[in-house]
This record gives structure tokens, C-alpha cells and sequence, in this order.
């Protein structure tokens, strides 16, 4: 789960982290008040759940008033890779004599939180990661030990020679690092952290992404959750059990598990077409669930063709079968569709289908190509 | 031999008298593992087919000397339930349930270091050694005994390899379900070696899907450590970066962790990998000269 | 550091670790206002910071208005091991079907807490020890782990069957592991942790001590602190860099070293004397130092001799001799003073003892000895 | 040979601008210790009696290939100060500061073990093993090089006993004082068996005091373990229950942890008492036959 860049930097200013002065506007009348509030020169900056808002211009410095209202202007109601710039956050312009880069997130190799920090803060990370990986200085906590003095002050030390910094950095890290923790997140960022011109450690910047299998213990981090249209469609899937991913595609995908899911995307890929969803709909062969799944697919306007790829494991074919038919029985299509049932009870479960008129196909690249080709017929 | 489990497996279920816990001890009995005793708090001196259940692991196992364990319990208490487990002695834990917290799986490795307790799991199918043992949820059914080692990240798509596998007269030594979470138990690098010293398992597949650099690294590892032949999988090659295919792990961040460039590290140590599952047979049959 | 029941309860309760009713009283008229309020049968009990309070008479079960007031007269006041009872717990009675035993303390040979419970509270837990130690469970907590659910569990199924009582139990010893963990202590006990006749768990009574050396940061835990007259004397002497103890007999010790001074005594007593005192002074040769370690032994009248034993190590015996004088120099001392010094540079200590006339003995035995039948000989 | 430390220790000095640290680091130095650094935050460049000091220990470890560090930072950065020497792969710590909180030193006591760091203190005087190496506080010209092992849980009562053992002509192999602190690094049982197994080491001095049960465990150790003469000293005996006598350990508690008891345990498992230090020498030529 993602949350706004005010929201992370309210987390981290309750634990004592400095952050910049800053107001939370929806308005270009709010805008205009809180820069006079505080101050010129002030940054007006777009407040979406996306990256790269620098690069799409919704980040602008602004010396006075007027240009804090241009900036408003611009920047809300912006559309940033289809996120709606609905709210700014204004933060007190800093003067700073240098930019690092501090964050932590899990290391799947060492099986631990890992605490990243870099000289060459300010710009993305994952640029710097790209160009000049060396300048990334990975730290992994042991989860005994947690963010230890003597650990936070060595990572400190590889950063500043000046103690007053190392000071403030130690006390800082442990702070991010309990952050982390506290909150069950999955990447807590400060990018830039800056030394200000009075020597002082400062977050300008604040980003924080969360466990979603952690969320049942973390309400007041629930409680901060906005999602997008698509995301809610995905909230509302979770809840009927399946497991629904929105893509560009024309051919809907119901498959179920989600290895077998993504397969079933590639062999679509694989063969020349575009799937329309990753679709899982879990082992159960409830009529309920395949009637949620179709619809699902179908609120999705640009599916053309619906390929139901299903292996029989546990659940056996035949009753999956049974499930479908009760299923179609019950919602009206008008797209064709391609199934394909394997694994237990297959022979049991197909006779089932063809008795009820449904054709299937044998192997899951069958499945794939003739899913496309009947998406590009119906095209014509 | 197989790895892992084995027909000396004697096996607790944790979650025992649960829905799933219950549906599957009986699925593991009929497949012919050794079920030897079920936890359950405040359930003591009940029985789920057959088999005793007990409050605490610590008492299972020493009423049944259990050495294995699997977890059935909610996410919110898996962890928990696998430190009790190895609290308790048992060896191997396969932990089945789905949604656990990745900083309960980064707080509970050190102990199982310390214990010497190997897991399997979480948000896993869980393990088979054909003829021998089957510890989850597998579709027993689908296996067939022989010398092909098989580790995947996925549950259904496993099966779907099987099947093709046994269908085409493969059979399998041990089939490891990994699991699907970014933080797991036993991964590419130690099943690798388990089934490299394994006289039983004369190829390897290996199963894995997009998000992290598992692959890579396990690719580094068997051009290192591994002289029988290893065929690859790669699932999710067209997933957009960003979004979490279903699995925790499989999630493409920062463009790193993408399909290409598994695949890419797995050729370059010249492993096989097969573009779409049923290619897995053929190209074990050739490696493999039958 | 010790604290009352009371302050241990309050803490217990802040934990929400369920405890009795009750009130704190100073003045017999308080109790009488407590106990309406709790209503009857209630239980009076005395507040000191010493146990067997309870046969020393200092805890009464009242059924109305005349017993509450004839207790709290009774017990106010009373001499408790020489502590005066200034305060009393007004507690609800409580029905009871089972009265448990449920602690925690520091093993040593573990190097970990270790969390203790017992089917047989309500006695001393000394007593349970010393007749029927298998009766006391103990379970070593891995610190890495802590008080695990599952830890906590299993420790509740040792003592109970009962399924309700199994999850209170659960919730409340991870509880009281917090409460130790968090407060620094030494000693958590709640003795007895009854079974109601609601079937609920509930704390009688409560006992807390702290690991001194923690208190620094503990300000909460300090600020309870209410030293005996004895133990106000042992904080002077540490601020002092003294280490004191009063003792009962009449050879003042004045030692370098904790061991040393341990020894020294342990001499006095073989020879058939009684030390006045275990006295450290540490190893300083600071003149200072010896005056406040003269003036704290003289303070006790009961001493009749002075015996000096210090052993050269790190600090040289010449500048302890010079130390020595220059301290006797300030201070009229009208008793007699026995002086060993041995080990580094203590021939030209000696020699400096001597030319200032103060006699010496050898060994330690000899010093003991000759302390010894001074003392005596001072008494005639 | 002596134990733990010889000529071979390269010893760092952490807290060596402190005043204590600075002292000692001199004395240890004209005891011919090889003290090869120095830590202290921020002090990276200076050097203290001609020894380089470095902001981490890592940094220290780095440059100089210490494989022992002496801990003189104030107690309630002690704890942290020795995670810091195992974390930078230091073998041997040893902790002299005193005070360190109780549950400090339970918290580090398993990172301590998985880590391979032997720990000596806290709240001790140190160790030495005379003409090789010194590492702490203790008085260097009281000691004699010889074969009598001793362990002490007292500091001055320790130079006492080492003054008539050295006045007496019965040198030492190592003197390690162990600390007086309830929860504390090596213990009894360790340096028995280290001294068992040092070859130079033909008996064993064990100084005790009240309080716990170390030395009625030892007793078992000895009965179990050890074939070198063993004389004991137990400090304490008319101390009164419940009053800590200068150490944090060094009291005895709901009537255990007595002197009498400690006696007894000894003399069951044929360890001769001292009943007073200067009893020591003449016990111990006796079971050396000298």
C-alpha cells in the first residue's frame, strides 16, 4: 500500500524525524495562503501516488506570490501517468549544502531489512543504482541486533566526517529504522535528506510503501489508504477471492492460481496477442466465484474473447465444470469464449462441458491461439 | 532417498481441527504420509481422522516424536506457530498458510538458524515425494515416483508442469512448492544442492517467476555447484512493473526482477529454459538422453 | 531498588494486567472511607518494603466498619523487621477458588529471564522452593524471542486445563513480560494470581524490584524510590564513591575492593569478632575519600576499633599511606585504628606509616586479630 | 600456552580517550600487551600513547587485525560497545565498565553466541597471562609467570591471592576475573575446562563469593570434568541475606546462594577450601607436592 508523500512525512515527524515546514492544500486559495504563511521561497509540489511528478512538472519552486498561484494553477487537477493531482503539499523553501539519500526496505537475499543510504541523494535512486551502483551503501540489520547505536553510527560514519552530523544521523537512523518496523512497511525512503545551511539533518522529501499481508494489525496505516479506481476494482476482487490485475489487453484471462495466471498471460504474449487482466480465481470451484469472475472481466470494455485456462489439483475437473455451467447459466455473454480444463478428473470434466455445448481445447497454447484469433475476428 | 520427506516423515499438522487443516491431513493420510499427531489449543485429547491432537507442538512431539511439521494456522499466527515448531525440535517446518507478514518471516529466520530448523513456505503448496510423503496441499494423484527435482514458486503452475511431466512418463523425486512470498524458507540454492547430492534425482527443474533476483542468483549457484542438468521456467515475462501478480514476490520494482533478465542469467550458464510449460519434457528428455 | 505492592500494582494495572480494588490509606480515618467505598469483607494490608509482613500481623481481612478501623489502628504504626508502617492498602475482598504463583527473574546460569509459576500461591515461594521444588515450573525465555504467544501458552497450559483461563493466562504473562522487560526490573511476582469465582484472573498482590544499575534510565521507576534510613546512608556513601553497609558488630572495616572487603569481614568473624560494616572505598588514594569513609564508620556508634585493610594494586601503597596521614591529619579519631597495607610499593608505604607513628600489622589474620581483642580491651 | 590471552592478542582499547581508557591503555602497553587501536567516535586520526585510534571498531579491525578488544566506555553504552566488537568479528571481548544494566547483558548474551565472541566481565578487572599479555586494570608487578590457573569474581581480593601466591613462588598461568555482575560473560565451567586443557596450567585457584549458584555448578564441573587440583575461596561467608555486598551479584537471596552451601558443594567433590587467603599457597604446594 502507497501513501502520499504528506502522509509519510506526518509518520515520520511523529517519531521525531525533522521535516520541512509544510501545508497540505486543495486549493489554489490554500496555496496562496500557505506560502504567505511560510514564506518565500516555498515549493509547491503535486501530491499524487505516482513517481516521477518532478519530471511531469508538478514540482515548482516559487519566490512570491504570484508565482505560487501559477504554480496551484498548474499543478492541481495535473494528470500524472493518469493519477489526478487532486491535492499540493507547500513546504518552506531550505537552503542545503548537500543531498543524501536514506531508505530501508527487505532484502529477500539476506532474508532482513536492509538500510540504504547514498552521497548521491536528490535524484532517483534507481538511477544512481543503474549508473553508479557503488555509490549505494547497503547495510543489512540483523533482527536481533535491530538498528543497534554502534550499527546506525557506522552507517553514519560512511556518510559525514563532521560529528555533529554523524550525531544526528545516528540518532536519526535508528529512528527510521523503528519507523520501518513500527509500521510493517515494505520501503521507507528520504530522498533528498539534506544538510541544511546550518548544519542541520532535514527530510525534504518523504515515501513510504506498506505490507499489504501486514495491514490487519496497522489501522491507523489502513486508515491513510486511497486507492485508484483500478486498485478499488482489485480491493473488491480481493474481497470475492479472486485475485484481479487490470492490463491493455483484449483477450480476458480466468485462471486459477497464480503462477498458472501469469503463464497464461505470457502464452498469450507469446503467440501475438494482448491479455486484458491477470485474472486468479483461487482452488474452489463455486459457481458464485465464476459468476464474480465473469463479470469482472466483462466490466473491462475492451475484452474481446474470455480463455478460461484451469487446472484441476485439488479441485477436481468435474466439478469445476459443473461450476461453470451453473455459472453461464446465469450470466449472458456475448464474447466468445475458450476454455481449456486439465488435470484431475479432465476426462469427467470435459464430457461435462461438451454435453452442455461448451467446446474446449486441449493444452494451453491451443487455448492461447485460438483466444487471439477469435479476438481478432470479432474485431472484424 | 528424495529430499526432505520421505516415508520416515512423521508429521504434526498445526491448525489441525481448522477448516483446511482438517480437509487436508485427511488428503496427506490417504496419499500415504505418516500423520502422527495435530495442534490444536484447548483441543487436547480430540482426534481429526485418526490422529491425536494436542495443545502445544512441544507436547505432540513428545507424545509422536514428530520431526515435521505443517502450518495451517491464519497468516496472523503462522509465525508464531513456526517458532513453536521449532521451539519444540521439529527439523523441517512447512509453513502452507497464505498472507503472512514479510517482518514476522524476517524475525523469525534468525531463530530457525539457531534451531537448525529448515521451513518451507510461507503462502506455499507445500512438498511431495511421490509414493513416499505429501506435506500441503498437493494433488497427489498428479505425481508419478522418479528422478526429476522440481522447485517452483507457484502452486498451479507447478501441477500443470507435473502433469506434463508424469504424463509424459517423467516422474519425480521430490516436487518443493518454494512459495510465493519476497521472504521464504528454503530457496533455489539449498533445494539445488539437496537434490544435487540426491541419488535419486538425476535433473533438475526449477520453476520461477518474476520479482527479486532469486533466479539470478540461483543461476550463479549452479554454474558454481551443480553438474546434473537443470531446465528453467519463467513465469510472468509480460507482467507491467509495479503491480503484484497475485503472489507478494511477484512484483517487478524498479525494472529489476524482470522475466528477460532471468532468463538471460539462466542462459548464460547454460540452463534450458523452456518458453511455455510443455516444453519442460522435451527438453528434459533430451538432456536426460531417454 | 524496591517499591511498595501498591506502586507495583499501579504499574501492573498500567499494563492492563488485571489487579484487586483498592486504595492507599495514611490515617485510620482514610481507611474507614476506603473500605465503605470498597465495601466489606476487605482486606487491610501493611506497606513496607519488607516481606513476612504477614506474620507479623500487618495484613487483616475486615468484615465492617469496627474491623477496618481496628486493623487500620492496629497495623499503622506497627514496627515491621524495623520498618514503621505509614501506609496501608485498603484492597476488595475477593472470592477465590485458586491462588497461583506467577514471577519472573534474572537466571544467571541461563544468562535470561526466566518466568516461574507455581499451582501452589499464596505461601512464600521460598517455602514452596525449599519443600516441594518440583511444584515451581521454570521456563527459561530465549531474549531473541521474548515472551512469544506460543511461549505463553504453553507456560499457561502447565497450569491450567481450562481453555478460558488458558487465554487470560496467555494475554497476561506476555504482559508481565513487558512490564519486566520495560522496567528494567529484577524481580516481577505476583503471589498469589487468584482464580475468581468468576473464573477470572486477578492480581492479589504484587512485587517488583529493579536492577540498580538500570535506574538511570528508569526516571519513573526512581522517582518511587523511598529508602530506609539505612539505605539513605548506602546512597550518600555511593554518591561519596563509597560502597556501605551497615552490618551490627563493633570492628569498623575501611577496604579497597568489594571482594577484599568481603574477605576482610569473613577474617573478623573466623577470629570470633563482628563487623560494624562491609565498607569499599574503592581505589582512590584521595585523602578525601578516606575522611568520608572515617566519618561514615564513626557515624555508627556501636564501633569501638577501626580496622584499615588495602591492598596496593593499580594504586601504589605509598600514595595510599600519604592519603592516609593526610586524612588522620583532619579528623580526631578518639578510637583505635588497626592498619594492614600490602602489595605495590607497600615497603615504602609502610615506612611513611611508621615515621608518622601510625602502627602496622602484616597480613590480613594478624590485622583481624589485633582489631579484635582492641575491640575488647576498649570495652573494659 | 596460558588461555584466552598471550602474545598473539592484538588488542584494540574501546573507550581509549576516556580518562580510564587512556590510563589503563598506557599501563597495559608498558606491560608489553600488543594493544594495536584504539575506538572512539570521532577521534579517527588522533592517536592515545602512540596507539591510532579509529571512529568504529570495524575500521580498527580493518587496519589493524585486532582479535581482542578491552571495553572501557561508561556502562550504559557498554552493552552496545561490545555488540559492536563481535558484529566487527572480535573474538575475545573484555568488558571492564561497571554498572552495565542486568537485562543489557541477557539481551547481547545470544548474539554474543552466534556470533563466536567470547566475553569476559562485565564489571571486571580484566585478565593476564604474565610476560604475555595483560588486558585491563590489573596491577602487572604483582603477577609471576608460572602454572597456577586462576578465576576470581572479585577484583582486589584477586590481587590479594596473587600476592601471596607470588610472594610464595607459585606463578600463574592466566588470572581471569570474571566479574561480579549476576549475568556475565565466561564463566567457571569455560575457563576450567580452558585451563584443563592448557597444558601450562598443572592447578587451579577458584575464587567465589555469595550469591547464585556458580560455584555449587562448578563443583559438579569438577567432579565431571576437570583432573587438575582445584583450591577454592569463597568471599562472603558472614555477609546477611539480602544486602548487596559492592557487587550487583554478591548477594544472597530467599536464603540460596550462601557461603556455607558453596563450601559444602566444593569439599563434596574433594575441592580443597581455603578458609582464609593466605591458606591458599600452602594448599596448593601440598597438592602440587613442591
Amino acid at each position: 500500500m502507497k501513501i502520499h508523500e504528506y502522509q509519510a512525512k506526518e509518520i515520520l515527524a511523529r517519531y521525531e524525524i525533522p521535516v520541512t515546514n509544510e501545508i497540505l492544500c486543495y486549493s489554489v486559495g490554500e496555496v496562496q495562503d500557505a506560502a504567505q504563511k511560510l514564506g518565500f521561497p516555498a515549493v509547491v509540489k503535486a501530491q499524487v501516488l505516482t513517481g516521477g511528478r518532478g519530471k511531469a512538472g508538478g514540482v515548482k519552486l516559487v519566490r512570491n506570490g504570484e508565482e505560487a498561484t501559477a504554480a496551484a494553477e498548474k499543478i492541481l487537477g495535473m494528470d500524472i501517468k493518469g493519477f489526478i493531482v487532486e491535492k499540493v503539499l507547500v513546504a518552506q523553501g531550505v537552503s542545503f549544502v548537500s543531498e543524501i539519500y536514506a531508505g530501508l526496505t527487505i532484502d529477500r537475499n539476506t532474508k532482513s531489512a536492509v538500510f540504504m543510504v547514498s552521497r548521491e541523494g536528490g535524484v532517483e535512486i534507481e538511477e544512481v543504482a543503474k549508473d553508479n551502483p557503488e555509490a549505494i551503501l547497503k547495510f543489512a540489520i540483523d533482527p536481533d541486533l535491530g538498528m543497534a547505536p554502534f550499527f546506525a553510527r557506522k552507517i553514519a560514519f560512511a556518510l559525514f566526517d563532521d560529528m555533529n552530523l554523524v550525531h544526528q544521523a545516528t540518532d536519526l537512523f535508528q529512528k527510521l529504522y523503528k519507523v520501518f518496523i513500527d509500521t510493517d512497511a515494505s520501503l521507507v525512503e528520504i530522498n533528498p535528506l539534506v544538510i541544511t545551511s546550518e548544519n542541520q539533518l532535514l527530510a525534504l522529501d518523504g515515501k513510504m510503501t506498506f505490507d499489504d499481508n501486514a495491514l490487519f494489525r496497522q489501522p491507523e496505516i489502513l486508515a491513510l489508504n486511497e486507492p485508484s479506481e483500478d486498485e478499488k476494482k482489485e480491493i473488491d476482487a480481493k474481497e470475492k477471492g479472486l485475485s484481479y490485475i487490470r492490463l491493455d489487453g483484449s483477450i480476458g484471462c480466468m485462471v486459477n492460481g497464480a503462477g498458472l495466471a501469469m503463464a497464461t498471460m505470457d502464452m498469450i504474449k507469446l503467440y501475438g496477442g494482448e491479455p486484458a487482466n491477470f485474472l486468479d480465481i483461487g482452488g474452489s470451484s463455486n459457481p458464485q466465484k465464476v459468476i464474480d469472475a465473469m463479470n469482472l472481466i466483462l466490466s473491462d470494455k475492451n475484452v474481446k474473447v474470455i480463455m478460461i485456462n484451469i487446472f484441476g489439483g485439488i479441485t477436481r475437473c468435474d466439478d469445476v465444470a459443473k461450476g461453470l455451467i451453473a455459472a453461464l447459466e446465469q450470466i449472458k455473454i456475448q464474447i466468445p469464449i475458450v476454455i481449456r480444463l486439465s488435470g484431475t478428473n479432465s476426462k469427467e470434466g470435459l464430457a461435462i462441458l461438451k454435453s452442455a455445448n461448451l467446446p474446449t481445447v486441449e493444452t494451453m497454447s491451443e487455448a492461447a491461439q485460438k483466444a487471439i484469433s477469435l479476438s481478432v475476428d470479432f474485431l472484424r | 532417498m528424495s529430499i526432505l520427506v520421505n516415508k520416515n516423515t512423521k508429521l504434526l499438522v498445526q491448525g489441525i481441527t481448522g477448516r483446511d487443516g482438517s480437509f487436508h491431513t485427511k488428503k496427506m493420510i490417504e496419499y500415504g504420509t505418516n500423520v502422527v499427531g495435530g495442534v490444536s489449543p484447548g483441543k487436547s485429547g480430540q482426534s481429526v481422522h485418526g490422529v491425536p491432537v494436542f495443545n502445544t507442538v512441544a507436547d505432540a512431539v513428545k507424545a509422536t516424536g514428530a520431526n515435521t511439521s505443517v502450518i495451517f494456522v491464519p497468516a496472523p499466527y503462522a509465525a508464531d506457530a513456526v517458532l513453536e515448531a521449532a521451539e519444540a525440535g521439529i527439523g523441517l517446518v512447512i509453513a502452507i498458510s497464505e498472507g503472512v507478514p514479510t517482518l514476522d518471516m524476517v524475525r523469525i529466520t534468525p531463530y530457525l538458524q539457531k534451531r537448525g530448523t529448515k521451513l518451507v513456505g510461507a503462502n506455499c503448496p507445500g512438498l511431495i515425494s511421490p509414493d513416499e510423503a505429501m506435506v500441503g496441499i498437493l494433488p497427489g494423484n498428479i505425481f508419478l515416483k522418479g528422478n526429476i527435482g522440481l522447485m517452483s514458486r507457484s502452486g498451479t503452475l507447478t501441477y500443470e508442469m507435473v502433469y506434463q511431466l508424469t504424463t509424459n512418463g517423467l516422474g519425480q523425486s521430490t516436487c518443493v512448492g518454494i512459495g510465493g512470498d519476497p521472504v521464504a524458507g528454503l530457496y533455489y540454492e539449498e533445494l539445488l544442492q539437496m537434490f544435487e547430492e540426491d541419488p535419486e534425482t538425476d535433473a533438475i527443474v526449477l520453476i520461477g517467476e518474476i520479482g527479486g533476483d532469486a533466479e539470478e542468483r540461483a543461476a550463479q549457484y549452479i554454474k558454481e555447484h551443480i553438474t546434473k542438468p537443470v531446465v528453467g521456467f519463467i513465469g510472468g515475462l509480460t507482467a507491467p512493473p509495479g503491480k503484484r501478480m497475485g503472489h507478494a514476490g511477484a512484483i517487478i520494482s524498479s525494472g529489476t526482477g524482470t522475466g528477460a533478465e532471468k532468463i538471460a542469467a539462466f542462459e548464460a550458464v547454460g540452463v534450458q529454459v523452456a518458453r511455455q510449460p510443455s516444453e519442460i519434457p522435451e527438453l528434459l528428455k533430451k538432456l536426460l538422453k531417454i
